[in-house]
């Protein structure tokens, strides 16, 4: 079937439709999932993004992925953790309430070393998940691309390929075609 | 070598599987409406020693302390030895996902999912004792920073406060590196869950994850990352624990080769551990598919591996013992082999020693129900170890006047055994309600995934 | 000051101690009481209370807010004006024992007795205390003390009680007081002494009989036989080089026992050689005396009056009678090259014949005089007291008593077991008893009337010298008790008369100078002056007397055992068998606690194939009872000791059926015990508590001693043992040193091992009795204990004694390791802890190479006290409460209360002026505390000492608190043959 | 596939999870105000007592001398509270009909105690001693509060331990000469530097090191 029917225009349409996100193409193989995606990109089209039920390298560079930010994210987290521990340790020993603990100095920064050690991991993990649910917008329990019939496959064995609506080359007729041409099981239209 | 020869003809995922088959194989087990009978015994005995636990915590919160069989000299009993022991335990999970995610050990994708979450529910024992082993428990945030009208801090020389952040941080870590590789199952769940409410919670603690490509990008190298920061983590946590004891002055406690060796021998125990789990587990699921004698056989392997760490170990304290010419030490280690506890000791001996000795036999290797007698008695070598340790050490320590004994009471066992009920039955929650098996990962692992050789080529670079 | 009229108004308003609610009234700072005053009639107290919310709270984590519940001040409503609240008060008194009173400083905290210390200026105590004395205060709050005058068990008024004594009285008139019997304990009080005379004056048919079951009968039918008449033998052990022991445990009980360890520990101060004395113990059961001699010959007690025959034949007082032993010769070498200057002691329990032996040997080497001075006994009367008792079980059975009056003691429970006393007692017409508890006796009594502690009562008594002392009342009797004064009152034709009033009118006439300061100074010092005996010159019988032991009793059958019955060492005669802090007071040798038990030799033990609490059953003439085995090394083979006091039937909620009944063996022909014991094995076993599971240092160099010659050679042997790092080997510069810097040293040489200090500190600092569950846990709660290690071989071995206050380590282990600082340094160089802000890790307990600190396992603090016990608490020192590590701190509430004195006067703190409990109960002066920081100070002199050592110093623990080793002081004639033996 | 979830729901899930990490640190916060408030510490709370004394009226009116009642302040831990013969010196001689005094009169006629109401009480675990604070110059008013203001006294400061180091650590900040101990409102002489007049008196009185004065023995046994 072809992207005409897969909108049934004798069907009454709803009396207001939500605006259009974008184009969907269901894929059976990874493989086809990957040239898709780089022939989209090499007809100029950006705003897609592709979904697939596992993570796939090949297409970091199919679909020109930026790197991401999350390393320094985390350091920072570290940073922060290693500072706060040795700053609260040496300020409760030395300034705050300096007292002998078995004729050890006030500042025995040997026993400082675990607890310091400890609050930089904790800081750093915590900066990085956050740091990945934030940079990937998550949580977003509602995203248009649900809407897509069959999507709930993505998280199975098939392999999606979206072109937004918002991106400059998109045209519905000529989109939906173009990706018929790349081996698309199903194109579907999907709604904001 | 050997490993490449068994690989050669063992994989690590059955052949014939799909995407499909094996995101319905693992994700029926979860969804499935029926619960199987042998679920429901399990997980009624472990609430039921749970239930027991809970008694003899409350008898021991009214009471006091003194209704456990610690006294002077022996100050710690029952209780830090298993919170060492649960701890212990608690290395493996994260270990698995971690150490040999950064090894791209590929085999561990099928283990590494109940093995962290028996890291979870391990370190939620543990996390038990230093509290109820507490004089005045109801005080136990004391140990914790925070601003107060006493301005009194925590005191930061002391290694149960090392513990309390080196545990929780573990515990805090873990959780995180728990969840997060859960996310993707999480999502499939819910795309699969007939029920709505199912669909819901799914859904909710799959925070609307959708598989996108710049979502799996950053993902992969958050979860990289994490793995990058728990393996010092694994390290750190027995080594702050082993400091309990090397800090002291005790013959037996001020040791220098404990921190390496507790690693190793949390390792060790961890991987016993897993090892009792994984077989019943692979057989009542039948999941043979999946958790293949591979990994079986790599699991022993390192068993051996960390078996023989832990006898040399042993080894080198009894040396330095001898070598140190300090008559206490030497006292202790002789009082360890023919003291009143003598039967601790040479029990740890044959478990820990001489029982992994049997993993050089490939035959034993392979042998499902051979492993698991192994890993049952290791796991109690390990647990003895930590009551020699303990115990032996501190009921005959300086002066001879102040020698004691310690015998554990009613309430020591019912909350041990409380606690491994507990553990049982946590567990037996999260096979029901979780896939404990990491399914995206799985995917990756079946033929489907392979690539043409063009995008294969590039992959390499 | 006038203490005299302090005292008045207390006792003469006894209503005002009438409810718990006004006693804590009188000004007091209540926080202090209530922190005294734990379990309240809930039994839920404060701070478990908080605990509770505390746990609920944990929950929502609001743990921290804790409320102080609402609490009244009620002051005076006219204060005395020598009462300054919050201040204690002290008081002069004296406890009496046997007859022979010590005289005591009682602290008092507003209006209520805490804590009981030694009176310097008394002869029997000079500043120190023993056991005994120390635990007087748990008996004076006893819960289960007899509260009320009963007559069948049926509650009566005092003035029934008197009318019922006068209608016998009258009865008793007719007759000229034949049938009218009084039974005491030993009478040592002139006053009591002279009432009794007066009466049977009055009534010439009366009788006055004395009996209790430690008394000195064959004391004094030793003197007799040797002096021609009974007198007292003063030891002056100070003056004496060479000592010799017969079975005496002259060091640990008996008159003036206290002054004897304090002149004897005097002179073995290694630095003044000839000063250095020399003991010789020759003795059947191993004893604290056994334990500081030089030699030791463990003999059996039959055995003894060969010895001293032979003793005495090789000193020229009468023939030896068989060949002398090596030992014998040595001794008597050493007694001849040393005359006038040494001493032979027979021991209490040992027959006449010995008695007289050691006469004419000190006689013979001209030590009666010098050594030994005898003088007027202090008893009123010394008649012998079994004979006493003989008679009046006769007169009863006869039917010839129509009354007795029991004033004091347990005669139904201490008499000998072919004394038929409490049979006999039914056929008495009126029976009446006094006595501080519903016991054995007052169950077979008609009228059981509360008798006054003495702490609650004025009396007057006399030390072992006849120094006299005025026993004052520190607190209006707590249950109207009532005096044997009152009582003798009450029998004469004035019925009224107080205590106090007789006690001074007897003294009115009998004071020098002005009577009213005459009596001030005398309450005021708590002794009379000029009142000691004077020393009486006898013609003493030289030679030997000839032997009639060995006809008393004829050789029995081969394999019988020798039986020994003593008082036993912590609750003596029974009498403390309910006094919690005695009955878990550790016996000073065997470390056994809440029970006694039959000791045997190892060797004997061997034997008859028995072992440590193997219960058997012993048989001697014709009785049985039975009782477990304590193998005890030192013990004289093919003997057994069992000590008397234990299996009373009616002690109360803690003395009542623990142990096992020797007065049921005993006879009064041989109170001491005899040969003719049989042991068999039932197969049974019975747990014994001890406090110190291992008995052997394993080679370690923890009490460290050498004799008198290795010592000269080489003077710092105790550093030659183990190496210990120098101080300023450390990677950390040490803290500054404040103005003070406390530390303590003691003397192993001096140490006796007598206890005395375990109970001071234990009084002291509100240290909780745990029972015999937990000792025999290993949980018993002294803060100070005192190890026995043995060396040498099991049958004879050399016994060391080393009390274990906290190190007070300048690097302590324990501090380190508190996750929370409970315990931490202070600037002075105390290792605090915090009770309060404990979480109970047990961390430090672990981590401490002394285990000198001790866990609340339980509640103890309220466990056993019962609400009457919230008075005896240290208002100064926190209670502790469950989950709380708890230790010594050198009694920091002292140091702190002397240095606010100083500080307030502007000046530093002197040298001697805090003194810590158990220095202040040291008879030996073994403890002395002080300041580091002032170079004239006896804790730095004593530091200086070439034999100073700091235990387990090798750990690099730097304790505060050092040793001083032992020196002892052996005959090189004995010396030799002593190392072939061990 | 249909959603499962509405639009909202993005938002919703997003705000609640920083909802929750801003609560937990509110309710933090609340329990250290909690703790540290007068719900706990009854600080500023006036008492009512069995009789309706008035320091304000005679300290602040009459300005009797505290030593007067407070007998042993200056001698022992216990600052002393007044025998009922105390008010009778006085009120033997005037205000004999007042009612408010009734039950003075009682008390003292029936030689019954007056059951005060204990304002300022530290835990049994705390040993403070009046007398010596006394003579290093601590003046009453520093702990007290302006008593000669409080018709009913309460309890001026949070008698907590973070409030007693505070001058334990600084004492200078709060160390005034011994003359002026019992003056209520004492001021340090004006234009002086408060810190050094206060290390010149510390010496003057011979205050001992803060290492001393923040031992735990100090205050704890």
């Amino acid at each position: 079937m072809s992207a005409e029917n897969a909108r049934q225009p004798d069907s009454p349409a709803p009396p207001e439709r939500p605006p259009l996100y974008g184009l969907v193409a269901e894929f059976e193989s990874p493989q086809d999932l990957i040239d898709a995606a780089r022939r989209a990109r090499e007809q100029g089209y950006q705003k897609m993004d592709a979904y697939t039920p596992y993570p796939i390298h090949e297409l970091t560079q199919a679909l020109a992925l930026p790197r991401t930010k999350l390393p320094i994210l985390v350091f920072i987290g570290g940073a922060l953790g290693a500072g706060t521990a040795l700053l609260m340790q040496w300020f409760a020993t030395v300034v705050h309430y300096p007292i002998n603990v078995g004729g050890r100095p006030l500042a025995s920064w040997p026993s400082y070393i675990p607890i310091t050690f400890e609050l930089t991991v904790l800081f750093a993990a915590g900066a990085t998940v956050l740091g990945m649910l934030g940079l990937n917008g998550l949580p977003m329990p509602y995203h248009p691309i649900f809407n897509a019939p069959r999507f709930a496959l993505a998280s199975r064995d098939r392999f999606f390929l979206c072109i937004e609506a918002k991106d400059p080359m998109f045209e519905l007729e000529k989109t939906s075609r173009f990706l018929a041409t790349l081996g698309a099981r199903v194109v579907s239209e999907v709604d904001e | 070598m050997s490993d490449r020869r068994e690989s050669r003809y063992v994989p690590v995922i059955q052949p014939g599987h799909t995407f499909a088959s094996v995101t319905d194989k693992i994700s029926s087990i979860v969804l499935s409406r029926r619960t199987p009978r042998f679920w429901v015994v399990g997980f009624g005995i472990g609430f039921a020693l749970t239930l027991g636990m809970l008694y003899a915590i409350g008898v021991l919160f009214f009471r006091g302390i003194g209704v456990w069989g610690v006294n002077q000299p022996v100050g710690w009993g029952f209780a830090i030895v298993n919170f060492v022991w649960w701890i212990g335990i608690g290395h493996a999970g994260t270990l698995i996902s971690a150490i040999l995610l950064l090894l791209r050990q590929e085999w561990r994708t099928s283990i590494n999912r109940f093995a962290e979450a028996m890291t979870l529910f391990a370190v939620a024992q543990a996390g038990l004792y230093p509290i109820l082993h507490l004089g005045r428990p109801w005080l136990a945030y004391w140990l914790l920073p925070y601003p107060n009208t006493m301005a009194l801090w925590p005191q930061w020389r002391s290694p149960l406060v090392w513990d309390v952040f080196a545990v929780s941080t573990y515990a805090t870590v873990s959780l995180l590196f728990w969840y997060v590789g859960l996310i993707p199952d999480l999502a499939t769940l819910r795309d699969r869950a007939r029920k709505k409410t199912a669909q819901i919670i799914y859904g909710m603690l799959a925070m609307g994850w959708r598989g996108s490509a710049m979502h799996w990008h950053r993902y992969e190298m958050a979860y990289l990352l994490l793995a990058g920061i728990a393996t010092p983590l694994v390290v750190s946590v027995h080594t702050v624990v082993s400091f309990d004891f090397t800090i002291g002055i005790i013959p037996g406690w001020h040791s220098t080769i404990f921190p390496p060796y507790f690693v190793a021998g949390a390792i060790y125990g961890g991987f016993a551990m897993v090892l009792t789990i994984a077989i019943p587990l692979r057989s009542l699921y039948h999941l043979e598919d999946f958790v293949t004698l591979r990994h079986l056989r790599n699991m022993a392997k390192i068993l051996l591996a960390t078996g023989l760490i832990v006898g040399y170990g042993y080894m080198i304290e009894i040396f330095m013992s001898w070598y140190s010419g300090s008559p206490y030490e030497k006292y202790m280690t002789w009082n360890r082999m023919t003291g009143p506890y003598w039967p601790a000791f040479w029990g740890l001996m044959l478990c820990n020693i001489v029982t992994p000795q049997f993993l050089w036999f490939r035959a034993i290797r392979s042998s499902p129900l051979g492993l698991w007698i192994i890993a049952l008695i290791v796991n109690v070598g390990m647990w003895l170890e930590r009551f020699v340790i303990v115990v032996t050490s501190l009921h005959r320590d300086f002066l001879p006047s102040s020698w004691g004994m310690y015998f554990p009471t009613k309430f020591d066992w019912m909350t041990y055994v409380g606690t491994i009920g507990f553990f049982v039955a946590l567990f037996f929650l999260f096979i029901r309600f979780l896939p404990m098996i990491s399914i995206f990962e799985m995917r990756t692992l079946v033929p489907e995934a392979e690539l043409a050789p063009a995008d294969a080529e590039r992959k390499e670079q | 000051m006038n203490k005299d009229k302090q005292l008045l108004p207390t006792y003469e308003r006894p209503q005002y101690w009438r409810s718990l609610e006004e006693l804590r009234g009188p000004g007091l700072v209540t926080e202090r009481d209530s922190a005294a005053a734990l379990a309240d009639a809930a039994g839920l107290d404060r701070r478990e209370l908080v605990k509770y919310l505390g746990v609920s709270f944990a929950m929502a984590g609001l743990t921290a807010c804790t409320r102080q519940p609402t609490e009244k001040i009620v002051p005076y409503v006219r204060q005395p004006e020598e009462i300054i609240p919050g201040k204690p008060l002290f008081f002069a008194t004296a406890m009496s024992l046997s007859g022979y009173a010590t005289g005591l400083l009682v602290e008092s905290h507003m209006g209520r007795p805490t804590k009981a210390e030694g009176n310097p200026l008394h002869p029997a105590s000079l500043g120190a205390t023993d056991a005994f004395s120390q635990a007087a205060l748990y008996d004076l709050y006893d819960p289960d003390r007899s509260q009320s005058i009963t007559f069948l068990d049926e509650i009566r008024a005092w003035p029934a009680f008197l009318s019922a004594i006068r209608v016998a009285l009258e009865k008793a008139r007719t007759k000229k007081g034949d049938g009218l019997h009084i039974l005491t304990e030993t009478v040592g009080s002139p006053t009591l002494g002279a009432q009794l005379l007066a009466l049977l004056r009055d009534l010439p048919g009366a009788r006055w009989h004395q009996w209790e079951p430690n008394n000195r009968d064959r004391v004094w039918a030793g003197a007799a036989a040797a002096f021609g008449q009974p007198v007292e033998t003063i030891l002056r052990v100070d003056r004496a080089d060479v000592i010799l022991s017969l079975d005496a445990d002259f060091l640990a009980c008996g008159p003036g026992h206290l002054r004897s360890v304090r002149e004897f520990s005097a002179r073995r101060r290694p630095r003044d050689r000839q000063k250095f004395n020399r003991l010789y113990a020759v003795e059947s059961t191993p004893s604290v005396t056994g334990a500081c001699a030089d030699h030791r010959l463990p003999l059996r007690a039959w055995d003894v009056e060969a010895f001293a025959r032979s003793v005495a034949g090789l000193v020229g007082a009468g023939s030896a009678a068989q060949a002398p032993s090596d030992f014998a010769k040595a001794v008597a070498e050493d007694l001849k090259s040393h005359r006038g200057k040494s001493l032979v002691i027979a021991g209490d329990d040992q027959p006449a014949p010995v008695q007289a032996l050691a006469h004419a040997i000190n006689a013979a080497l001209g030590n009666v005089g010098q050594t030994l001075i005898t003088t007027d006994p202090v008893p009123v009367r010394t008649e012998s007291q079994i004979d006493s008792l003989r008679q009046l079980v006769g007169d009863m059975d006869k039917g010839l008593v129509d009354t007795l009056i029991i004033l004091g003691g347990n005669p139904t429970f201490t008499a000998p077991a072919d004394v038929p006393f409490a049979h006999a007692l039914e056929k008495v017409g009126l029976r009446i008893h006094l006595g501080t508890h519903q016991d054995e006796t007052s169950a077979h009594c008609h009228w059981h009337v509360p008798e006054a502690h003495f702490l609650e009562s004025w009396s007057d008594a006399r030390a072992f010298d006849g120094t006299a002392s005025i026993v004052q009342p520190l607190i209006a009797p707590l249950y109207r008790g009532k005096t044997p004064h009152e009582i003798l009152a009450a029998l004469s034709d004035q019925p009224e008369r107080t205590s106090h009033e007789i006690v001074r009118d007897y003294w009115r006439d009998k004071l020098s100078g002005d009577f009213e300061s005459a009596w001030r100074q005398a309450l005021h010092d708590g002794v009379i002056a000029g009142t000691a005996f004077s020393p009486k010159a006898l013609a003493v019988w030289k030679s030997a007397p000839p032997s009639n032991a060995s006809a008393a009793t004829p050789e029995t059958a081969a394999g019988s055992l020798e039986i020994r019955f003593r008082p036993d060492p912590t609750i003596y005669d029974g009498r403390f068998a309910n006094n919690g802090w005695l009955q878990e007071l550790p016996k000073p040798i065997s470390k056994l606690t809440w029970d006694n038990a039959v000791m045997l030799a190892p060797q004997t033990a061997k034997r008859l194939a028995l072992t440590n609490e193997d219960v058997v059953k012993l048989e001697y003439r014709g009785r049985s009872i039975e009782a477990p085995v304590w193998i005890q090394p030192g013990h004289v083979e093919d003997a057994a000791t069992l000590h008397f006091g234990y299996g009373r039937t009616r002690a109360g909620q803690l003395g009542t059926r623990i142990g096992s009944n020797a007065n049921a063996l005993r006879t009064a022909d041989a109170p001491a015990g005899d040969r003719g014991l049989q042991i068999t094995k039932t197969g049974r076993t019975y747990s014994l508590a001890t406090t110190q599971q291992h008995d052997v240092m394993e080679g370690r160099a923890l009490v460290r001693s050498a004799t008198l010659e290795e010592f000269e050679r080489q003077p710092k042997f105790a550093h030659e043992i183990v190496e210990e790092p120098e101080s300023d080997l450390t990677m950390y510069s040490s803290f500054p040193r404040q103005e003070y810097a406390w530390a303590m040293a003691i003397d192993l040489n001096a140490c006796t091992g007598c206890n005395a200090c375990v109970v001071a500190c234990q009084a002291e600092n509100n240290i909780p009795f745990v029972g015999k569950d937990q000792v025999s846990r290993g949980r018993a709660m002294h803060w100070l204990r005192v190890d026995r290690y043995y060396s040498g071989s099991p049958d004879n071995p050399t016994t060391h004694h080393q009390p274990l206050p906290c190190m007070q380590c300048e690097n302590a282990p324990c501090e380190l390791v508190c996750p929370v600082g409970a315990t931490v340094h202070s600037a002075e160089g105390l290792n605090d802890m915090v009770y309060n802000r404990c979480v109970g890790t047990r961390y430090c307990g672990n981590n401490c190479p002394y285990k000198v600190r001790h866990f609340n396992f339980y509640h103890y603090s309220t466990k056993f006290r019962a609400p009457s016990m919230r008075m005896l608490a240290n208002p100064d020192v926190t209670v502790r409460w469950r989950g709380v590590m708890e230790k010594c701190t050198y009694c920091v509430q002292r140091i702190n209360e002397a240095k606010i004195t100083a500080e307030k006067q502007d000046r530093r703190v002197r040298d001697g002026e805090i003194v810590t409990a158990c220095q202040q109960a040291c008879p030996a002066e073994a403890i002395v505390f002080g300041d580091l920081a002032d170079s004239e100070s006896r804790v730095v002199r004593r530091k200086a000492s070439p034999t100073n050592y700091s235990l387990l110093g090798e750990l690099g623990t730097r304790p505060r608190t050092t040793y001083l080793a032992e020196v002892g002081n052996p005959n090189p004639a004995l010396a030799a043959a002593e190392s072939k033996r061990s | 596939m249909a959603q499962i979830f509405h639009r909202s729901t993005n938002t919703i899930s997003r705000v609640s999870i920083f909802g929750a990490v801003f609560l937990v640190a509110l309710l933090g916060w609340l329990f250290y105000t909690l703790e540290a408030s007068p719900y706990t510490t009854q600080q500023n709370v006036a008492r009512e007592q069995p009789v309706q004394f008035s320091h304000a009226h005679h300290v602040g009116a009459i300005g009797i001398d505290c030593r007067y009642c407070h007998t042993s302040v200056e001698r022992a831990a216990f600052a002393g509270i007044p025998p009922v013969k105390t008010c009778m010196n006085c009120h033997s001689q005037i205000w004999l009909q007042s009612s408010f005094l009734a039950p003075v009169r009682d008390a003292y006629r029936d030689d019954r105690s007056i059951e005060w109401v204990r304002v300022h009480d530290l835990p049994d675990f705390v040993y403070f001693d009046h007398s010596i604070h006394i003579n290093k110059g601590i003046g009453c008013e520093s702990c007290h509060g302006r008593v000669d203001e409080m018709p009913l006294v309460w309890q001026a400061s949070r008698l907590q331990m973070g409030w007693c180091l505070e001058c334990h650590r600084h004492p200078e900040k709060f160390i005034r000469p011994k003359s002026e101990v019992f003056t209520m409102g004492w001021a340090p002489p004006e234009g002086i530097n408060r810190e050094a007049y206060g290390l010149a008196l510390m010496k003057a009185y011979n205050l001992r090191d803060r290492s001393v004065l923040e031992s735990c023995s100090t205050c704890h046994r």
